[in-house]
């Protein structure tokens, strides 16, 4: 029993340290990314490279002062953030970065996945209230009314998956993956690539932080380490949706050769690199545009795929 | 079994607690906020009781989707009204009645399961061969399948009134 | 005009400083005067906007001239919103463009110390004109957003730095200075900057941080 | 149907009455500006929101207000030069160039053919910086991050070409009364030549990320739409009325220069909209490219010319007045100069072409998204020192 508990404390600890560091440099990565895109050097001064870029940075929000705007409502304001950020670490619990290394297996990690993702949208939406102010209030409704939506698609488009898969166990439709489901599912994929986008607010569907419009969005308030948090808790849900992605469409830790979870790793880091890629690319859309497409162009297009998928499979089958 | 137990009465009075916050603040964040806790709760006794898809629908539905809508519509209303929720007690008839439906519900249901042990459309023992989710989708698309169906008619019709109000609303 | 710049350098008596400017003075008035005669007098009336303004409107027109390849006409003031009316609408003059609206205090002309001069241009047939309309120091002249609606700005601006009022201008409030701001600065009585103890009045009543004084 | 009707729990009990009636919805009040990313300086534009769409606009300005007109009252003529460079800092070889026509105009100056050749020269450079940074900061705005540091790689060539002639990237004051300052350096018409080359294939890479990008077409089509007659009406000049299709180029109506000796095409396009005057700018660079060439030709053929006319060292122009204009790079860049004799000027307007472009800003987002307005602001191309003065 105690060595149970023990062995998951352990995990526990492994996945999350691992974790936080892999998204504190996620934002080096992109940075370094970016930059060589835009022929420029990004980070380069402190350390070899800018390697320490990230640490500098932390500590630099550690310190700096913590701000609460007169008008805020303070316990809303001191909770939102937090609640965006556990609800973004928690998702680490289910994924499995190897057969055997996931701090907890559960049957139904599709769906704990999506449920605890469509928590974090309040943390955003309780952000933009509670900042007490007319910019991230805006950002906060973009917010709410852009990842609900795009939750439906996201969840939409990984039924095709789970369908051929046939569990909602996130080690169990890795396994069933001989062939890896994009062969039979290109069209799903693209849906829930451009449905993650919108899910974690990137560009171009960055909408609830426009920084150009909203200044940015719903944590214009923040600062210091609660700041932080959302800047944490972003970063996360990228490494989240890329590893869902991984893990439903690209057959997980499958791969010849190489150990399982450098192939894991190999396949999100390709994933999380596509998702710069297209930052340094393309502009922002507009906010009802961006809806129309989510509700007119995209909801027919997998709710088909999902037909399309049962029809099929039940020819094969055989009925 | 004193573990889940345990866990079971915590979160049991976890979420009478965050329940009573919910309807006494007058803050409509706040309440909001202690709903969702409320909600999240519940989930976690769900997982206690092995109904994990129940436990996962829940947060995903309730405290995910319906908390999300609720909040943006006190965000929506006026910033110096928000806070204030306007108590009347025109309702209070109405209220009275439909608790004192929803407990008789509740009472009938707890002494049909004392009285007939088993009240579920599943034995134990098929639950425990297929697994919680397939049992649920097997129930739900043979035995259930009309009541299934009536539901999803509902919602559909909830669905377009509130579309058809929507755009009545624009065009105006 | 090099004789100035050979000027011998030796130091002068106040006397003969006086005279050397007088003399000078007196050159230049002379030369003026002789550019003037020499200067090939424009025809004024052969000017086809001349003709057509002098045709449709001459009892707006105050005064002509035409110096610097532009032509300027002074117009009486009740007569200024028809003759824009016209000038913009007819396919001849067509002026569609207001390029700007200025305020010019000359507290010298003691009748009409204010001047407010209209630039117009038209990009179909590709002229310009200066139209001058003088004021005293109560009169307002009409506004010409009826007719141009960047006269907007224009006049706020005008009003704002040189104190000219606008009669039914949709808006005249101060655009580029405060609303509380006092005087206006680009009268020619209004000092550099700003008057006596303005400044440290006006940053008592606005800034938080009095230590800033 | 104007009402729908259904029961309602009041305090009467239940009762039949409309549902709409309690539900007034109030706009909401936003300001952008005076401190917003995207407002390029000090703007403060005041928007009355329903949900994201505007319903009203109110636009203040004067956050940078420096009082030259009346700074120049009490500066000789050379002496306000300088201060001409902080007009549009952006484009300060233009500013240069309306303050020297003014003057000169007044005093009837002629300028040597050189001198005229390598002002054209350096317009015409300015247009292209002020041009690139607009579009760098335009697609930046609309979320195009990487066009942004394209253009500055570029611009930062044609900065190094002005700190080569005079020592500043920025605030140049080149121009003087009667010319420019000093002849052009060894080795500058090579480099500039080099940069004329390189320019149209730089050019080419900013349209391959956003010409046909569908996500920039959906963004600035049919966006911020105005009229070449609503433009003109409200004071629209330059790149951003030849985008609403008006044929109006000061460099072609009334040139000055040596625009009348070189060879290039007016940039117009019908479109009306933020793509329309995205799509002028962009031809404008290369024209104002092919501009440079020709001047760049002329330079290197003949270089005995003189860069400055004979002018007296004490300017004193003659009593009388003076409107010269030239086309900035965001429009019609006027000085209109009184003078009564004297060293000093005695009233001295500045025709702001931003100033006056921002009166369409409220026309253009008439019923638009929050979006469009930053688009909007984008696509007219406002500097807050011109505006502002």
């Amino acid at each position: 029993m105690l060595l149970e508990i023990g062995i998951a404390l352990l995990k526990i600890i492994v996945v999350f340290a691992l974790a936080l560091l892999t998204v504190a440099y996620l934002t080096y990565i992109e940075r370094k990314v970016i930059g060589h895109m835009q022929v420029r050097m990004g980070p380069m001064r402190v350390g070899p490279h800018g390697l320490l870029q990230p640490i500098a940075d932390g500590l630099k929000l550690f310190m700096k002062e913590d701000i609460v705007p007169y008008e805020a409502y303070r316990f809303t304001f001191y909770f939102a953030p937090i609640l965006t950020l556990v609800t973004a670490l928690i998702l680490f619990a289910v994924i499995p970065f190897d057969k055997h290394f996931a701090i907890t297996r559960l049957n139904i990690g599709v769906m704990y996945i999506l449920s605890i993702a469509s928590v974090g949208v309040l943390g955003i939406l309780l952000a933009g209230w509670a900042s007490g102010s007319k910019y991230p209030i805006l950002g906060g409704l973009r917010s709410a009314a852009q990842m609900l939506s795009y939750e439906i698609f996201l969840g939409f488009s990984i039924i095709g998956a789970l369908m051929i898969s046939g569990s909602l166990d996130l080690v169990k439709i890795v396994e069933s993956q001989h062939v890896w489901n994009i062969v039979y599912q290109p069209v799903a994929f693209v849906i829930y690539i451009i449905a993650a986008l919108g899910e974690i607010n990137r560009v171009p569907f960055d909408l609830p932080e426009a920084e150009t419009e909203l200044v940015a969005g719903f944590h214009t308030e923040y600062s210091g380490m609660k700041f932080a948090y959302f800047f944490l808790a972003e970063y996360a849900n990228m490494i989240i949706v890329c590893s869902m992605a991984t893990i439903l469409f690209l057959g997980g830790w499958r791969g010849p050769v190489l150990p399982g979870f450098v192939w894991f790793l190999i396949k999100l880091f390709a994933l999380i690199y596509f998702f710069i890629w297209v930052r340094a690319t393309f502009p922002r859309y507009r906010y009802d545009q961006f809806m129309k497409i989510g509700w007119k162009i995209m909801l027919p297009i997998v709710l088909a795929n999902i037909v399309v998928t049962g029809v099929v499979m039940m020819m094969v089958q055989g009925g | 079994m004193n573990w889940a137990n345990l866990f079971f009465d915590l979160f049991a009075v976890i979420v009478v607690i965050l329940s009573v916050i919910t309807i006494t603040r007058r803050n409509a964040v706040h309440s909001a906020i202690a709903l969702m806790m409320a909600f999240v709760g519940l989930a976690a006794i769900y997982v206690i009781l092995g109904a994990e898809l129940l436990a996962a629908i829940q947060v995903l539905v309730y405290a995910g989707g319906v908390m999300a809508l609720m909040l943006f519509v006190i965000m929506s209303v006026k910033s110096d009204e928000q806070n204030q929720v306007k108590q009347t007690h025109a309702q209070t008839l109405i209220a009275a009645f439909v608790g004192v439906l929803f407990v008789v519900e509740i009472g009938v249901t707890v002494w049909m399961g004392f009285l007939y042990k088993n009240t579920g459309a599943l034995a134990k023992s098929q639950l425990a061969a297929m697994g919680n989710t397939e049992a649920l989708g097997t129930v739900l698309f043979t035995k259930f399948l009309f009541p299934f169906e009536v539901a999803s008619v509902l919602l559909l019709a909830a669905m377009v009134g509130a579309i058809v109000l929507a755009k009545y609303k624009l065009e105006r | 005009m090099g004789e100035n710049e050979k000027a011998p350098k030796k130091k002068l008596t106040k006397e003969e400083a006086i005279a050397l400017a007088k003399a000078r003075k007196a050159a230049k008035a002379a030369e003026a005067a002789k550019k003037e005669a020499e200067e090939p007098k424009v025809d004024l009336d052969s000017l086809p906007l001349v003709k057509a303004i002098k045709k449709e409107h001459a009892e707006a027109i105050e005064d002509i001239k035409f110096a610097n390849n532009e032509l300027t006409i002074t117009v009486k003031k009740d007569y200024l919103l028809p003759l824009c009316r016209w000038l913009k609408s007819d396919p001849e003059t067509a002026f569609d463009y207001l390029s700007e609206v200025i305020g010019v205090h000359y507290p010298k002309n003691e009748e009409k110390p204010l001047q407010v001069v209209y630039h117009l241009f038209s990009t179909q047939k590709n002229h310009r004109l200066r139209l001058k309309v003088n004021l005293a120091e109560d009169e307002e002249v009409e506004s010409v957003y009826p007719v141009w609606r960047s006269a907007n700005w224009y006049e706020r601006e005008a009003y704002d730095m040189v104190g000219i009022k606008f009669a039914n201008h949709p808006d005249l409030r101060r655009i580029l200075l405060p609303e509380d701001w006092e005087g206006h600065p680009l009268r020619k009585e209004y000092p550099l900057q700003g008057p006596e103890g303005y400044r440290e009045k006006w940053l008592r009543r606005h800034c938080r941080n009095t230590n800033a004084l | 149907m104007d009402e729908i009707r259904g029961l309602v729990v009041t305090e009467e009990g239940l009762v039949e009455q409309d549902l709409m009636r309690d539900t007034l919805t109030k706009e909401m009040w936003v300001n952008m500006g005076p401190q917003h990313p995207s407002t390029h300086g000090v703007l403060r534009v005041v928007l009355a929101l329903e949900g994201e769409r505007i319903v009203d606009t109110e636009i203040y300005i004067g956050y940078l207000h420096r009082g030259f007109e009346k700074f120049a009252e009490s500066k000789t003529y050379p002496q306000f030069l300088p201060i001409t460079d902080r007009l549009d800092y952006i484009s300060a070889h233009a500013m240069n160039y309306g303050y020297v026509l003014a003057v000169e105009k007044l005093m009837g100056i002629e300028v040597p053919l050189r001198a005229k050749y390598i002002r054209t020269l350096m317009a015409e450079l300015t247009r292209i910086s002020s041009h690139l940074l607009w579009l760098a900061t335009h697609a930046l705005d609309i979320g195009a991050m990487t066009v942004f540091l394209y253009c500055f790689r570029e611009r930062e060539m044609i900065l190094d070409l002005f700190e080569m002639v005079c020592g500043a990237r920025l605030t140049t004051s080149y121009f003087r009364i009667g010319g420019v300052a000093n002849d052009l350096p060894d080795g500058f018409i090579e480099k500039c030549r080099e940069f004329c080359n390189i320019f149209p294939q730089k050019a080419k890479d900013y349209d391959d990320l956003i010409l046909k990008n569908r996500i920039w077409l959906a963004r600035t089509i049919n966006v911020a739409n105005i009229s070449g007659e609503e433009g003109l009406n409200l004071g629209l000049s330059g790149p951003s009325i030849r985008g609403s299709g008006v044929k109006w180029d000061i460099r072609v109506s009334e040139p000055y220069g040596v625009y009348d000796k070189v060879e290039w095409e007016m940039a117009v396009e019908d479109g009306c909209d933020v793509y329309a005057r995205y799509l002028v700018r962009l031809k404008e660079m290369r024209e104002s490219c092919k501009i440079c060439q020709q001047c760049l030709d002329f330079l290197e053929k003949d270089d005995s010319g003189e860069f400055r006319a004979k002018v007296p060292k004490v300017i004193k122009p003659p009593e009388g007045e003076a409107y010269a204009c030239v086309e900035a790079p965001k429009g019609e860049l006027g000085f209109y100069i009184v003078s009564d004799g004297s060293t000093k000027p005695y009233r001295l307007k500045i025709r702001a072409p931003s100033f006056a472009n921002l009166m369409s800003l409220p026309k253009m987002v008439e019923g638009a998204l929050v979006a469009d307005v930053i688009a909007a602001i984008g696509s007219i191309d406002v500097v807050l020192g011109e505006v502002d003065r």
